[in-house]
């Protein structure tokens, strides 16, 4: 089992994040990688920062690969995510999954992302040219990453 | 795990509270070292920062907790040592 | 919609694929690549040869792009595929597909290599240290790419 | 489409069949070109190539065509210039 938990104050290589997971990877990988553009309808987002525990961000992270290890028959698994202030358009996470059957890296990697922004205390900091908001599914606002 | 030296000192030895992302920057700070007072739960701690930091009244609602990077509930009972910390609505990705 | 549809005899960029894909990826970008490894349980595979009836796969391919935009609320798709040598672990496909929305980029990802292996006319060819096969789901062989 | 010109000499354009993977390699070509006689379809244009080309009949059940680029049943009427394929099962990814 290959496994790559990572959260990096740099940008995300993309490139790293498939070489960790591909030693196995007879059938298939199935990548996520999440970025903003202009994130909301009407204000236009200038940049990102994120702030994150990191100790439990990553304890976070290595509990979902090991129920992924356990539930499904994926080999390898890569999750990084940035923090510190992202420009828009450039990845702040990625999770990577690979196993023999591509059924079981789709499903592994669907569970490791929606998982990951649920349960791992890492927050996203929208800056716009006037003012600047943590997002978060308060009752005033909701996320704006889908 | 039990360490002899250290636990004659446990009533001396404070729990550190983080705070991150809103209620950093509404309380205007990231961590709260504090001694506990006789039988402590993450409830009544939060009762006790919160009449410092009344800010954080309104995020009560959505805070979640940790203790020692574990996710617990509010009548998780606290030791000496431990580290809490204030988890607002994540929103990593 | 940015589009990009593509066979190649040389090595398949996955950066270029998801350059194509990334300027609308406002809530993410969902990747599959597929490589073959040592394929069978017994027999070690040497090395990969695509065969590819290239006009008819070049439409099929947008055929597979032009229902995903239609079907799911995916913007930009790009799906790539290697033909001639493919030495053993490089990435013989790629499918790409960016969506505000996670779900939806993941169900069309999906869908494009699912239907891609069913429709698109490319074969690949097992090379072994003592002989050489056709994959192919006929009933003395199954695909050994899952 | 219609070409005036072209159309008077209609019975001697041939129609160009493309072999693919396994179908090219036992019959040891890529492609065949063929004059149409009359009323044909894809499959007596198939039988007509696999009197010269025996070893096709053992690919015949898994084998699929394809007229002018897209997917056609054996019953499909051709016409001159047409471009027939012979598809063994896919393999690609």
């Amino acid at each position: 089992m290959g496994r790559l938990i990572k959260i990096t104050d740099g940008p995300i290589s993309i490139d790293e994040g498939l070489r960790q997971v591909a030693y196995h990877s007879n059938g298939g990988i199935v990548t996520f990688t999440g970025s903003t553009r202009s994130s909301t309808k009407d204000k236009k987002v200038k940049y990102l920062f994120y702030d994150a525990y990191v100790p439990m961000a990553r304890s976070e992270m290595a509990k979902i690969a090991d129920f992924i290890a356990e539930t499904f028959e994926v080999r390898d698994i890569a999750m990084v995510h940035r923090i510190g202030k992202v420009p828009i358009g450039e990845t702040s996470v990625l999770v990577a999954t690979a196993a023999p059957h591509r059924a079981e890296a789709f499903k592994a990697c669907r569970y490791a992302i929606d998982t990951l922004k649920n349960t791992v205390p890492i927050w996203k900091k929208e800056f716009f040219e006037d003012g600047e908001v943590w997002v978060g599914n308060t009752p005033s606002e909701k996320p704006k990453h889908a | 795990m039990s360490d002899p030296i250290r636990s004659t000192n446990n009533q001396a030895k404070p729990v550190i509270v983080q705070l991150f992302a809103k209620a950093a920057e509404i309380t205007g700070t990231r961590q709260i070292t504090l001694q506990l007072s006789g039988e402590e739960t993450v409830g009544t701690l939060f009762r006790k920062i919160a009449i410092n930091h009344p800010e954080l009244s309104e995020l009560k609602a959505s805070l979640r907790f940790a203790v020692n990077h574990e996710f617990s509930d509010d009548t998780r009972r606290l030791h000496p040592g431990d580290e809490i910390a204030l988890i607002p609505p994540v929103s990593g990705g």
